[in-house]
């Protein structure tokens, strides 16, 4: 049992994916002798070789194509798009053809690959290398979107996803790579897909967020409750499909919810949550649901990231604010 | 065989076209072994008959509206079956929505390709070729799939290949270079084979690229690129198969321009008429594949007659017994479309499903 | 004053575009001898020529990537993508630069481009053809999301489109493409952009949708005046910004809404429709917000298609269940 | 001129390559006019050197925390600098992240630049050349707009081009592909140049493409590639200065492959040592344009000892005065985010824009 960082995790669970299985490979740009731009796939290519540890040439829309073509194979592909701003391209092979290979051909030809790619904000990165745009991808069927908020949720989920027997983007919060820590047990055990994870319970307000978020979250929810404010923390983790069984049965309990995420508000996944308690879990809402978010301008170059980001204060004026409600 | 500057062709860097018979069907020299066997070649020439009978039932079917678009092959059977009549059983086929005669060589069976048509994914679920791919329609978006595909028999030491077909639209796409661009650095046996049929919808060959062939664009990928006429059954399927035999063995992919011509409209709801000359069309049927063969199978192996009627006959009775089972076919049930969505259901998503089998109209 | 396909009234609408303003081109597939598969470019060639109405190569990513270029040097073009299906490669465009040339520059440079293209399923086409995915494009920051629902409509709404000095994607609902018809006056008048339409009044129910739902939509107000509930209906129009006032003002007098659209459920745009709704217009809410959408399946080929999409006996099951409440 | 095969490598067929000046600094034959403009020699030098004192000052910034990541042009100032050199000012260049030589030949400001690699938009809003791109980070994804701008010159008959730079690894992407098919289809005004430093990161140019050279893949798209010595000032800009006449008066697009070598690391956050020889790099030294253009204004221009001290000195006050506005120059409000976001705000986001204006935590 070791104290790990994220991307200590992440690797420890992609060699023991290669080592359990031999139809596991990885590709990307600079995955290979470099070990990937964050060192996620470090020391891999020492221990499977070139052949499962594969860099490739500069091209998304491939990565995520052959990764199909691998896949279709009854091979196990995890490639690593090298940050989400370059994702894009490859958006046509998850929408077109990963997510519904299994669909068109009625269980005939399947996609069990893994798509990574390190996401948000936070690090002060150059142009195109902070935004999260996880709600474009969460609106795929047929598609998993799972995103990470620990080392040791970053190793369950992780195995998890590669052993899934379909499609899975995997977004990693870059800011969360190098701290904090986070004891790490090479279990081989997967955390369960599809299942939020209740990480702190309190009856007054439901926070609901993922990934980064996770941090100021948690920190808001730290000063809130020293302010008598007691709050439930979920991290959705698995975006989609969404299990909406625990916030709904939180949100019953509370009455109030805010949800925060970094992405922009308008269209961002606390859309979707917020709807399923207009719908499945309004009778019991004390409060407007409120969602703390990035706003809808273009994330900012690092000089005023921060600004554009959720921060512990914005957090807890909303929280104060469901709180002032009934 | 017909080189018109000798040995330059496979480079690519010439218009020299790899042919055996000439358009009236009669045979240039050095004919590849298969051409003398006349079992082969007969079955070379019904697979192309009956892919042609095939489109035109189908185009008959969507006229009566009892099938939806559909893109027809005519004129094109000899790149399609060509092709396919190339490959192993154990190759895979990676086919675009105009090589249903590829489809049909492979063992793809007429009900399964008039379901797909008629708009049901069972038609996909091919019980022949099991691990083809299903026609793919998001033009040139199959062909990095072929290069995964041909990365896993690499890996995994089978001696097998991927064929993956498109045509001359599809070479403009990011992703038909990108592919064949790993194909070439990786070394993984992939047969690339452009079905050129000189329009891509109502955009000319001429407005998709300026580069002289389109084998040709096999030099900015480092890797091989042959001309061969696509017209030319018995030239396709000796280029291909070459092309194939180097993949598998040698895991060396290769491009392979077939030049054709697509004498039909597009699709069912296109209307050629409104930007190409029937003269241009007119002239193209002079090298239609079909007579080609036919009149090289009548003075090379004495095809007769009563021979040709009888599988006129045969292909009909195939043909509409295929069309009364795909007929009969009843459509799925509507919460099907949730069945292979994942492996298992999620738990998330049950409701929906239910939703739709009760038809009950619930909160979704 | 003529009775007009929405077809028509495009075209209409571009010839106008293209007259007044020299700077206007048309690129795309097909669209220039061809007319576009759907006619929607028909004898712009015969009348603007080749260099002005310009058949592309087959490549969407390029088509997207070329309008900025051209919008950056002052042109306005209008590029068509010939299906939404087939859009996704341009995806990367219209995040990375269409959206943000002007943010990025702080103004000096400028996209003022339409990217086009017909959605939705409903008119039995192949594979890959009947997708609604407009949430994805309703999440990127700097652009502007705007679909039309009647031939009048497209009309105003796709110059005002064109005049616009910020990048638009219009998405054309292709089930409506031939009927209805409708008066379409060529006053080369635009419609306001980032404004819904009111279409129909009624003080029991807020129905909320855009596009070609707008048809079974209308006809389940119908349906239901007929049994008593008076249905207010609102064509959201731009999606993206999203302009709430009317739709937050219409429910606050109901107390009631139903979101639909064709897109699967989650993580489409009603979800953003009724997270605003669980935020600024909860206290007004007499009963849940519900959605009528698309399953979170794969769209599935004709013979299913219709099982899919929203019928109206759906949408009049759904408002049964919200004037059920209180 | 040097060219290995005379005349080939136009075709781009082989590894011939076009240059004026030997890794020493001699020159070869039949120089072009501007070499012996000693005033425009000492420029391009001057440049140059400009360059790489931007690109250390740069580099201290970062390490010092008062820079974001930034990507060092070290050895490839011929490349951006002579590519500039060549243009005139109402053609438009679209960089990439490592041209800072280009730009600030446009006349970018430095302060400019470090505004723009510290973090803040205003940096890409350039006083100087106001219709050059901005610095472009998705690989490859500015060439098609370099397409989109030659063409609008084309269409209003302007004699303008448009300069595209990119690196080797950028020939891999679809867009790469897609763009330069058009462009020659459509004959726009465009030159596109590989600044080829045989490195994408860790990934080096043999397992980026097998194509025999990056400008053999001009031949895919019907456009003229050519390979010029990238460390060789003198030929990049007469190469470049060619294909933009071409592009201005002809239409006709070219393909340019400047053959460098990237001495540093791949940026600031890289560590090159994790997958490169030091001794590859000891060997590139040698080749390094600035020792070589110094060495050749010497021997030809008589450049002299007085004239480096007074331009280093000139160069370093310059670059600091630069550094002293960067970091005097305070932040944006927040609220900056929105104010150019759409031509004026649309009123659905004012409440967003007034919550950041005031900062007081509101409802989003
Ligand atoms: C990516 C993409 N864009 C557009 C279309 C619409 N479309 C279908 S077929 C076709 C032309 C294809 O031309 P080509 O590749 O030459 O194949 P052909 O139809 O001639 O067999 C187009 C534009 C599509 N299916 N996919
Ligand atoms: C589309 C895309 N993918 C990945 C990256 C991350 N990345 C930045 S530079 C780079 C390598 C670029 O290589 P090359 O084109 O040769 O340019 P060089 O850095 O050598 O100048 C990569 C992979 C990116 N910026 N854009
Ligand atoms: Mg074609
Ligand atoms: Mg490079």
């Amino acid at each position: 049992m070791a104290e790990l960082t994220m991307v200590e995790a992440l690797n420890l669970a992609l060699a023991r994916a290669m080592a359990d299985d031999e139809t596991v490979l990885v590709l990307g740009e600079d995955i290979g002798r470099d070990g990937g731009v964050f060192r996620v796939t470090d020391g891999l290519i020492d221990r499977f070789g070139p052949e499962r540890v594969r860099d490739t040439p500069l091209a998304e829309a491939m990565i995520a194509g052959v990764s199909v073509g691998l896949a279709a194979q009854h091979m196990r592909p995890v490639a690593e798009i090298q940050f989400m701003g370059f994702l894009y391209p490859a958006i046509d092979q998850l929408v077109n053809h990963a997510s519904r290979l299994r669909t068109r051909t009625r269980g005939r030809l399947t996609c069990p690959m893994v798509l990574r790619a390190p996401f948000g904000g936070g690090i002060h990165a150059p142009e195109h290398h902070s935004e999260s745009m996880e709600a474009m991808l969460a609106h795929i069927p047929g598609l998993r979107l799972v995103i990470p908020s620990s080392p040791a949720r970053a190793y369950g989920l992780l195995l998890a996803a590669i052993r899934d027997s379909d499609p899975v983007v995997f977004l990693e919060p870059k800011r969360l790579y190098r701290a904090p820590r986070e004891e790490v047990f090479d279990s081989g055990e997967a955390l369960p897909l599809d299942q939020p994870f209740v990480l702190r319970e309190g009856d007054n307000v439901t926070l609901v967020t993922w990934g980064a978020m996770l941090k100021e979250t948690l920190e808001a929810a730290e000063r809130l409750a020293a302010a008598g404010a007691e709050c439930t923390v979920i991290d959705v983790a698995t975006l989609k499909p969404l299990e909406m069984a625990p916030i709904l049965e939180s949100v019953g309990r509370t009455g109030r919810c805010v949800i925060i995420h970094e992405a922009p508000l308008t269209g961002g996944f606390g859309g979707e949550i917020a709807a399923r308690l207009a719908d499945q879990g309004l009778l019991g809402l004390l409060a407007p649901v409120t969602r703390v978010a990035g706003y809808d301008a273009v994330m900012p170059l690092p000089r005023l990231e921060e600004h554009y980001m959720p921060s512990v204060d914005r957090i807890v004026t909303a929280v104060e604010r469901v709180m002032s409600f009934g | 065989m017909d080189r018109t500057v000798p040995g330059a062709a496979k480079t690519g860097r010439t218009h020299a076209i790899l042919r055996f018979l000439r358009p009236d069907g009669t045979a240039i020299g050095g004919l590849p072994g298969f051409a003398s066997d006349r079992k082969e070649m007969a079955a070379l020439y019904r697979l192309m008959v009956l892919t042609r009978s095939f489109d035109e039932q189908a185009i008959a079917l969507q006229r009566t509206g009892r099938l939806g678009t559909y893109a027809s092959s005519l004129g094109q059977e000899a790149v399609a079956v060509g092709a396919a009549a190339a490959m192993r059983p154990d190759d895979i086929l990676l086919p675009t929505f105009r090589e249903h005669g590829a489809q049909i060589a492979r063992g793809v069976t007429l009900t399964e390709l008039f379901l797909f048509w008629g708009g049901d994914e069972r038609g996909s679920d091919f019980a022949g070729p099991r691990e083809d791919f299903p026609v793919n329609i998001p033009v040139a978006s199959h062909i990095p799939h072929a290069v995964g595909a041909a990365l896993a028999f690499k890996m995994r030491k089978e001696r097998r290949a991927a064929l993956c077909i498109f045509g001359d639209g599809a070479t403009s796409k990011g992703d038909f270079y990108e592919a064949l661009n790993v194909a070439g650095v990786w070394q993984v046996p992939c047969v690339f084979v452009i079905s050129n049929n000189q329009w891509a919808i109502s955009v000319p060959r001429a407005v998709q690229t300026r580069s002289d062939t389109l084998a040709i664009k096999g030099i900015a990928v480092g890797i091989q690129g042959v001309q061969v006429d696509g017209n030319d059954a018995v030239a396709v399927r000796e280029v291909v198969g070459e092309a194939l035999e180097k993949a598998r063995h040698d895991h060396e992919p290769s491009l392979i321009e077939a030049v054709t011509y697509r004498l039909g409209d597009h699709t069912t709801v296109d209307d050629a008429s409104r930007y190409r000359d029937d003269a241009e069309v007119g002239k193209h049927w002079k090298e239609e594949p079909i007579a080609r063969l036919r009149a090289f199978l009548t003075a090379e192996h004495g095809w007769s007659k009563d021979e040709e009627e009888d599988l006129l006959t045969e292909i009909r009775e195939q043909v509409e017994a295929a069309v009364e089972a795909y007929l009969a076919t009843d459509a799925q049930e509507p919460a099907a479309m949730f069945d292979h969505l994942h492996a298992s259901l999620p738990p998330a998503l049950a409701g929906q499903r239910a939703e739709l089998a009760g038809k009950d109209g619930g909160d979704g």
